[in-house]
């Protein structure tokens, strides 16, 4: 399932929600669930950053979201998948997204979950503009490669 | 006979609106159209472009009625 | 924190109640969170499972673990970890195991996740007997290589 | 003047118990102690060993007093 959620993302509260509601998909064949949570932080490329806009292309959010769960899907042998971002404005310490795969071995959850996560942040429309602590406000440049990025 | 467009994120804010009509030319592209609307303003190199919400390349060619949307690369996640 | 559990995992109750206790490590800085759950599948090698027996070995298991957490936090930049594993009676859709990392980039957190996971797989003293449905039992051979294993 | 042995999982049913005390002999190995408590059974060729909880090679030489473990692979997560 993917969805767009506009006020606060509880990622523990939808996916036991959608566990129940999958029960049949579910039960006795999951092995494995990776799940990603990403989150606001209160500093990026070195200011501290008090809120943040998301900005979405109703339409084209959900299309490609859609997309890369069937990318996903034709690529690994997966049980479920649930995909939830936030829009709108937003908080340090608010939900950005939430991706969970469900699948028999963890190799295929682990795999599957971070392409997920890749593919979202670089071909879904959403746009971040920040704001600073000095009440500025920045758009951010553009994502990052979660492949090769360094801690 | 138009073609919807629409701006988003910075690049909304650097045209200074969110959409605008073009009237629709056989065979034209994704290039003519934003040379059509935006004769002053050079392309960014970045610019991403959509037609009907799937991703195109700027020499695509549009059919009448197409929504033709154009932003700066993604950032969510 | 590493933990060993002899009853229900709950694997969201634990993650909430521990990211309370971690407010101060967490809050603000999170910008990523990795999860895997591992659960009790009701089939293994073409075989029906109707329950399983998790041995460990007290101590050396505790111990074990601390050195993969270690291991993990010595080769990438982490905020924190959280390690579960079940012991004793189990049976199908029983979470067994559960790793958090909670780290500031997104590659970050999956790397390091996945890392304990295989650590804890091939390193810490934990057991699997099976019980299948005409009763009889069988030990676990060995685990897989998540890392190159099909789905 | 002892080595506390203790064998785990299927290691354990092989054996029929799950512990023994090895009389300590100075500069004893790991394989030692196996072969003077179980001089019928051969090793099993996948055993682990851990001294005082921490993994060994068979070739390890044991204090008096160590808690000396024999266990198959492990098959936890």
């Amino acid at each position: 399932m993917i969805k767009i959620c506009t006020s606060e993302l509880e990622p523990y509260k939808e996916i036991e929600a959608y566990q129940i509601q999958q029960k049949k998909v579910l039960l006795g064949k999951q092995g494995a669930a990776n799940i990603f949570i990403g989150t606001m932080r209160d500093f990026n490329e070195g200011e501290e950053v008090k809120g943040m806009t998301l900005e979405h292309y109703p339409g084209m959010t959900e299309k490609q979201l859609e997309h890369v769960v069937a990318e996903t899907e034709a690529q690994w042998s997966l049980l479920d998948t649930l995909v939830i971002h936030r829009v709108g404005d937003v908080f340090p310490d608010d939900v950005l997204v939430l991706v969970v795969v469900w699948s028999v071995h963890r190799g295929t959850a682990f795999d599957a979950c971070r392409f997920i996560m890749e593919a979202l942040k670089s071909k879904v429309p959403f746009w971040k503009k920040e704001i600073l602590s000095d009440g500025s406000r920045r758009w951010v440049d553009k994502n990052t490669d979660g492949y090769v990025e360094l801690s | 006979m138009s073609i919807k467009v629409r701006y988003f994120a910075s690049l909304k804010e650097l045209i200074g609106q969110a959409g605008d009509d073009c009237e629709f030319v056989s065979g034209m592209t994704v290039l003519d159209v934003w040379q059509a609307l935006l004769p002053e303003k050079a392309m960014p190199t970045n610019v991403l472009a959509a037609i009907n919400m799937e991703y195109v390349s700027l020499d695509s060619i549009l059919k009448d009625e197409d929504e033709l949307a154009f932003f700066p690369p993604v950032t969510g996640g």
